[in-house]
């Protein structure tokens, strides 16, 4: 992987730094590594040797487009490295009148989907000094040996069921479309939530929402969040308490899972934010599913003219109670 | 005192430890370890490396009821709220334990101390529990601490092939080790021997840090350090040192409470003021005022820098900002001004 | 603080907090007392303009504060007073509807019904309807905060 | 906090009769910022309007709670008393213990804790309570009449001559609606079109009066004073300056279609007026049978036209103009008995709907008057009338009556009688309704001197049979089976609503009934108004009606709409919604879903960093907005809010019902 990942990298780089250096962008955000090989965070490049520093490899999952609302206050002109899921919340605060268009470069990245670290541990059975990646298949070097698992296997759970790896809006194509995946597993949890009865549900998210911290992570990352003032931090009415109950547990993720109803575009930040490992996602993905059972097939953040479910209707609209 | 029990035999333990009171263990939580009551049928997991929220939540709990009204007419009752019971925080590694010292430096040793705080201290026997094996965020070295022994601790125990070894070190902790009476056996002859646990090097430069920071409040590197924080509190409610809290009522005209819980300087409305004013407005000043504090103002009052290595805020920031990485940023290496 | 939930000398009675559109079913509401219906006391009516106001957070907060029932009540689709409130409240509490039961909620817990201005014997059906299916589920303990609960029986 | 005075009506023993007045008083006075509380028998009478506005100053009060009927019923009478001692009437709150309480529970001990946790509810809403100002609107002088039949033009020349121009839409050529195809009008039999065409012609010549024929309103925006109307005038290909009416045109017109006004019965040219008295006299072109639109080939009455008034190039035109009041008044149609298979309607040509005959009588009508079977020319003998054909049908969901059925029939009847005496008329019917000036004395004479025998009962089949249609039927008061060899049946097909009624509703804002005919704003005290102000209703688009109870209803609406040009300014909606810009992040689904185009984004400046940040956030139009609240909801932070029900005072409400159980 290593000499693949250093050409990517350096096509990425090439891409930006025409644009950056030559004054086209007065901002690229891109990814840089962490601590380790296996961690990236976001870069706020603004010079040749901030470029030095660009990552594109398997673990930039960080979704950058929710660093232009900040940015756009100090930029005229940003460019964005864009994967699948990052143009889908591109578009998303687009609709949310958040960013103009005219403001933003986006570099579209054809993604084949994170990798997950703990997965790797799991996989080869102790920590990875190194990873090897050859068509769709992994080599893990640990201190004992190489371990070789299917990439599919180690993919964040964001990515699994990723239906659009390819960016919907860019201006800039920079690596061959991975083209429309076939996803078959993206509502499964949801189906089996489903079947369950009202008792074992409530069971499950009492249990699950039980470890929310109020960190509020879900909702810094995502890219549907982005007003400016949260119900949960209101005065006037408090809607949201500050209490670790049950019930300001279940009225924080509700709403927070609600106010994505035809705004979520499915990434998954929420989910991969979230410290304590709550998922959050099957809330997402409920709404997601019963919109599209009820108002027809939208898929948030795909085409940004096309009007959210709940802004709009049809006078023969399905309900979900009776109308007699 | 030393005992011994095989770890098959924990469960009992657990059982007879939890029936005088809340029993804190970590326990696995569906994907993820947490430090809480234990209960029948909940799963104990001695070999995690670290809770993935520290233990302070067994002296500073998330929530704290101090104070119930009742109103009747022009008659306004307080009644008070007895909080602490005796509780047994068993499993918690010698970073956490330390990072509970800095909180007793806050709540404990400057008048008035923090009486909520003081009772729930009191009340609570610590059982700390060695480190093996460290991941890879683990870095408590670097503050000196030894991941296999916890001194502050009443007990403390090791896990050693299929045994777990105890050791009373106060009396509190003789008093747990005789409640459990006939599950323990003798372990006198059992050694103890600390195997050296080496933790992550970042390469950190500690020395003169503090004092260092001292004139670099308005510094460039503030500029550049903040902006990939996405704001959430994550690395507040993570951290086994952060002890910040807010007061809310709950309740009606006719009855209702008051309680702490705890709050997160990451937060805009954390510095919000009755007159519309936020000194910490932008992030960059919560993120600096987080650093500060941990790397300037608290060591400038009690000495040392207020983190121990824990890792949880490496392992937990969903955009890799942590404090390895404000060290680095400040300990020499100034980022590029714009 | 009792364990009981809105436990009286008779045993226990549900509440049922429903939020009437002004123009339809409030109205509706008055005709079923103009016509001298009679459905159970343990409905409260809280009036908004239109089914369109309906916030879903109103719901929730119902049942933290101890509702056993919600039922948003507005008019038929068509007859919005203001043309399109209900068609826009028949998607979002469709929604919300199947979120809250997705959260582990019976579906009778919260309802939605279409009653007109004229429809005076349905305002008064599905109140008692609501009630009695209520009834049969039993008290409400999902949401519910303890907290405001342990008080409510002194006021 | 604040000063709250809470009073409970006894209603007499409507409400006292099944609430303790005293518990709920005295509960009353243990609410948050309650310092004052009372009962009086009548609180709506003169003496306890005082009592409120009197405690009201004694008291320093700054918010009332009523308990008493429902706010839709006096609300504005205790916001009155309470403006009268200086207080603004948006602090004042109506817990609704009559109809939602007293008159529904009988058990007192149900009931009073109930009244106790709905006035708890409202002083806790009023607490919340702010001072609200209503705004005051701009009205432009001129009305909308949209609809040309006798309704339209009745409303439009009382609303022409009070001094208020009036634009009439039409949607066919002329104007004249469903009474110019009648031959007589009930009960006096005077001539509908003698009548009818002095006020088309006074209509078409009266200054004040703007006629669009052949026009149709494609959208309505704004509110009461000002609604902004894009009106479609389709291209008639014909100049209307330059055409004199001539008639060449269509004379020499080679191609045909069926005519809409003869009801399908004969044709018309492809150039036509749909009637000789037609207003304007100006003849369209019907594209789809016109041989030249068609074809590209003829162009006859472009070379014939005197004038030279043909145009082919005439585009549709769209008129913006700005209205201070509509009366839509756009009528009914004729049910097609197509659906009672039984009948045999569109099977045979001498079974004809009511509408349909009256054609026959008439001297310009297909038969030129004569009235004759259509099957072979011959005058009828024997004509069978049958009642209710889709009206009081329960199994076919049409509940309501026709009304104007049994009238016509036996109008029909004696005209059929005068033009073919040896005629013989049946009239199946299942109750005769003659309500009305003159109208029962008129149908006992077609009954008594005309020959008509009336017979209860409902008719099964019919069906042809050699040159007859026999009619198969019942009648119920003999229970007897009744076969009549009939010439010809004459169906009372149902007065339905126009079928594009609920587009046009939707278009203007106004709501129907389950049968699609409007719905006024109250059945009996606000017959003409609906719920949307500044419109009116008026004719057949409300329910079945005759000439004389249109043309009142016209009237009546006229003067509604005349009364609301004649003011200066209109008070506009005090509960409106507001934005809080500072949290507004500008998202505008606000926008996007505001049913009155009330909310539009602004660009405001904020401080930021040591300069400046201009960004755009939602401004609400308070003259726009109508306050229904669903921009409230859909804004996730709460950043535009509705005054008068807002986000904390329904949650305070919430709080406060579930405090009390």
């Amino acid at each position: 992987m290593a000499e693949r990942n250093v050409e990517s990298v350096n096509k990425v780089r090439e891409a930006v730094s025409q644009d950056l250096l030559g004054g086209r962008i007065d901002l690229l955000l891109g990814w840089e590594k962490g601590h380790y090989w296996w961690q990236s965070r976001p870069l706020f490049a603004r010079s040749e040797a901030d470029l030095e520093k660009l990552a594109w490899d398997s673990f930039c999952a960080v979704n950058l487009s929710r660093y232009l609302l900040e940015e756009l206050k100090d930029h005229d002109k940003v460019g964005v490295l864009v994967k699948g899921c990052d143009a889908r919340a591109f578009n998303r605060l687009l609709q949310d009148n958040m960013v103009r268009r005219e403001q933003v470069i986006l570099y579209g990245l054809p993604c084949p989907g994170m990798l997950d670290y703990n997965r790797l541990v799991e996989k080869a059975g102790g920590a990875p000094l190194e990873i090897t990646e050859e068509n769709g298949r992994v080599i893990i070097k640990v201190g004992s040996g190489e371990q070789e698992a299917q990439r599919d296997d180690l993919l964040l759970d964001k990515c699994k069921d990723c239906r659009y790896p390819d960016p919907a809006v860019y201006d800039q194509l920079l690596f061959s479309p991975q083209g429309e995946k076939e996803v078959t597993e993206r509502f499964k949890t949801v189906e089996e939530l489903e079947e369950m009865s009202a008792e074992e549900r409530f069971g499950y998210w009492e249990k699950e929402l039980s470890r929310c911290l109020r960190c509020y992570a879900c909702r810094q990352a995502c890219p549907f969040c982005s007003c400016r003032e949260c119900f949960v931090e209101q005065e006037n009415p408090r809607w949201q308490g500050r209490a670790y109950q049950p019930s300001e547990n279940f009225m924080f993720h509700l709403v927070r899972a609600y106010h994505g109803t035809g705004r979520c575009i499915d990434c998954g930040e929420c989910e991969r934010s979230c410290p304590v490992d709550i998922p959050l996602q099957e809330l997402n993905r409920k709404l997601i599913k019963d919109i599209n059972e009820l108002y027809g097939d939208y898929e948030a953040g795909l085409d940004p003219e096309q009007e959210p479910p709940l802004l709009t209707y049809r006078p023969d609209d399905p309900a979900a109670f009776s109308e007699k | 005192m030393k005992k011994v029990i095989a770890r098959e035999k924990l469960p009992e333990l657990w059982k007879s430890l939890a029936a005088k009171g809340p029993l804190f263990l970590p326990i696995q939580e569906g994907p993820v370890v947490l430090f809480q009551p234990w209960s029948e049928g909940a799963e104990a997991n001695l070999d995690a490396v670290n809770t993935a929220v520290s233990a302070k939540d067994v002296f500073l709990p998330r929530e704290e009821t101090y104070l119930q009204y009742r109103c009747s007419g022009n008659q306004l009752e307080l009644i008070p709220v007895e909080n602490a019971e005796p509780v047994i925080a068993f499993g918690v590694h010698p970073c956490d334990l330390k990072a509970v010292e800095m909180l007793d430096k806050v709540y404990l040793d400057q008048e008035p101390s923090d009486e909520l705080y003081r009772q729930r201290r009191e009340k609570t026997t610590v059982v700390g529990l060695s480190c093996r094996e460290p991941d890879p965020f683990c870095f408590c070295n670097e503050f000196g601490i030894n991941p296999a022994d916890a001194p502050g601790a009443d007990v403390m125990a090791h896990l050693k092939n299929g045994l777990v070894l105890l050791e009373a070190r106060t009396d509190k902790g003789k008093a747990l080790l005789d409640q459990a009476g006939d599950l323990l056996q003798d372990g006198s002859d059992e050694k103890f021997e600390a195997a050296e646990v080496k933790t992550a090097d970042f390469g950190l430069n500690l020395e003169g840090l503090p004092e260092n920071l001292k004139e670099r409040f308005e510094d460039p590197v503030w500029d550049e350090l903040y902006k990939s924080c996405l704001g959430c509190g994550v690395c507040t409610y993570v951290c086994p040192t952060c002890y910040c809290f807010d007061v809310e009522d709950f309740g009606h005209e006719g009855e209702g409470q008051r309680f702490r819980c705890w709050d997160s300087c990451m937060y805009g409305h954390f510095t919000d003021m009755a007159g519309g004013h936020n000194p910490r407005a932008g992030r960059k000043e919560r993120v600096r005022q987080r650093f500060m504090h941990k790397l300037q103002y608290y060591p400038e009052t009690f000495n040392e820098i207020a983190c121990v290595g824990c890792g949880r805020c490496l392992r937990s920031c969903p955009v890799n900002l942590d404090i390895v990485q404000a060290i680095k940023a400040l300990g020499g290496e100034t980022v590029e001004q714009r | 603080m009792s364990a009981a939930l809105n436990e009286t000398a008779g045993g226990w009675e549900p509440l049922i907090v429903s939020f009437c559109c002004n123009w339809c079913s409030y109205a509706g509401g008055d005709l079923a007392g103009t016509s001298r219906m009679s459905y159970p006391v343990n409905v409260k009516v809280i009036r908004v303009p239109c089914s369109g106001r309906m916030n879903p957070m109103f719901v929730l907060r119902a049942f933290q504060r101890g509702a056993d029932g919600v039922l948003v009540a507005g008019c038929h689709p068509g007859d919005c007073h203001y043309t399109s409130g209900n068609y826009q409240s028949r998607r979002r509490l469709s929604a919300f509807k199947r979120l809250v039961e997705f959260a582990g909620f019976e579906p009778e817990r919260f309802e939605v019904r279409w009653i007109s201005s004229s429809e005076g014997d349905k305002f008064a059906e599905e109140m008692t309807s609501i009630t009695e299916k209520i009834k049969a589920l039993g008290p409400n303990r999902k949401m519910r905060d303890a907290r405001w609960q342990s008080v409510t029986s002194k006021v | 906090m604040p000063r709250t005075g809470v009073f409970i009506c006894h209603c007499g023993t409507n409400i006292a009769g099944t609430v303790d007045i005293d518990k709920t008083v005295e509960a009353s006075r243990n609410f948050p910022g309650v310092v004052h509380a009372d009962e009086y028998r009548y609180l709506c009478s003169e003496m306890g309007q005082d009592i409120i506005t009197k405690a009201i100053k004694e008291n320093d009060l700054d918010r009332v709670v009523v308990g008493t009927c429902s706010p839709r019923m006096h609300e504005n009478t205790f916001r009155k008393a309470a403006a009268e001692a200086g207080l603004n009437p948006y602090l004042l709150e109506v817990a609704n213990i009559r109809e939602h309480c007293s008159w529904v529970h009988k058990d007192m001990e149900e009931a009073t804790p109930k009244a106790i946790a709905l006035l708890r509810a409202a002083a806790a809403k009023a607490a919340l309570n702010e001072a609200l100002e209503a705004p005051r609107l701009d009205v432009e002088k001129r009305a909308l009449v949209i609809g040309g039949g006798i309704a339209g033009i009745q409303a439009a020349l009382d609303i022409a001559e009070a001094g208020y121009e009036v634009d009439i839409v039409e949607k066919d050529p002329s104007i004249g609606g469903r009474m110019a195809q009648l031959e007589k009008t009930f009960p006096t039999l005077d001539c509908s079109a003698c009548i009818l065409t002095p006020k088309m012609v006074e209509a078409a010549q009266h200054p004040n009066i703007n006629l669009l024929t052949y026009s149709e309103v494609d959208e309505v925006k704004g509110f009461v004073g000002q609604f902004d109307v894009k009106i479609r005038q389709k291209a008639r290909y014909v100049d209307p300056v330059k055409c004199t009416g001539c008639g060449i045109c269509w004379e020499k017109c080679p191609s045909k279609a069926p005519s809409e006004f003869e009801m399908g019965l004969s044709k018309r040219k492809s150039i036509y007026v749909p009637f000789a008295q037609a207003v304007p006299m100006v003849p369209v072109i019907d594209r789809d049978s016109c041989l030249y639109f068609r074809k590209g080939r003829c162009q006859i009455c472009e070379k014939e036209c005197p004038p030279q008034a043909i145009d082919y190039e005439q585009q549709d035109e769209i008129i913006e103009r700005r209205y201070g009041a509509i009366v839509v008044a756009t009528g009914f149609d004729q049910l097609d008995p197509t659906i009672y298979g039984e009948y045999g309607y569109g099977q045979h040509p001498d079974i004809l709907t009511g509408l349909e005959f009256e054609r026959i009588f008439n001297a310009s009508g297909p038969t030129g008057g004569k009235v004759v079977k259509l099957s072979d020319g011959k005058p009828p003998k024997k004509v069978v009338f049958i009642q209710c054909i889709g009206s009081r049908d329960k199994a076919r969901g049409m509940n309501y009556c026709s009304k104007i059925c049994c009238m016509y029939t036996a109008k029909q009847a004696i005209l059929l009688k005068e033009k073919v005496p040896d005629a013989k008329s049946y009239v199946f019917y299942i109750d005769v309704r003659t309500g009305g000036k003159g109208y029962e004395e008129f149908q006992r004479r077609a009954a008594e001197e005309h020959d008509v025998a009336y017979m209860r009962g409902q008719v099964g089949k019919i069906f042809p049979e050699d040159d007859h249609l026999v009619v198969r039927g019942i009648d119920s008061l003999t229970n007897r089976n009744i076969e009549i060899k009939a010439d010809m049946v004459v169906l009372a097909a149902a007065t339905v609503a126009r079928g594009d009624a609920p587009e046009l509703g939707r278009l203007v804002g106004i709501n129907s009934d389950s049968y699609h005919f409007f719905n006024e704003a109250h059945p009996k005290l606000k017959p003409v108004e609906t719920h949307t102000a500044g419109i009116f209703i008026a004719g057949a688009c409300q329910a079945p009606k005759d000439i004389p109870e249109t043309v009142s209803q016209a009237s009546a609406a006229a003067v509604k709409a005349i009364g609301l040009l004649s003011k200066e300014k209109l008070q506009g909606e005090a509960c409106t919604a507001e934005v809080i810009q500072s949290d507004c992040s500008g998202c505008l689904n606000c926008e996007a879903i505001c049913p009155y185009t009330a909310i539009t984004p602004v660009e405001i400046e904020e401080r930021y960093k040591d300069g400046v940040l201009k960004r755009t956030v939602a401004e609400v139009n308070p003259a726009l907005c109508q306050g229904c609240g669903s921009c409230a909801v859909t804004c996730r932070s709460g950043s535009i809010n509705l005054k008068g029900f807002s986000n904390d005072q329904i949650m305070a409400e919430v709080d406060a019902i579930c405090l009390q159980r």
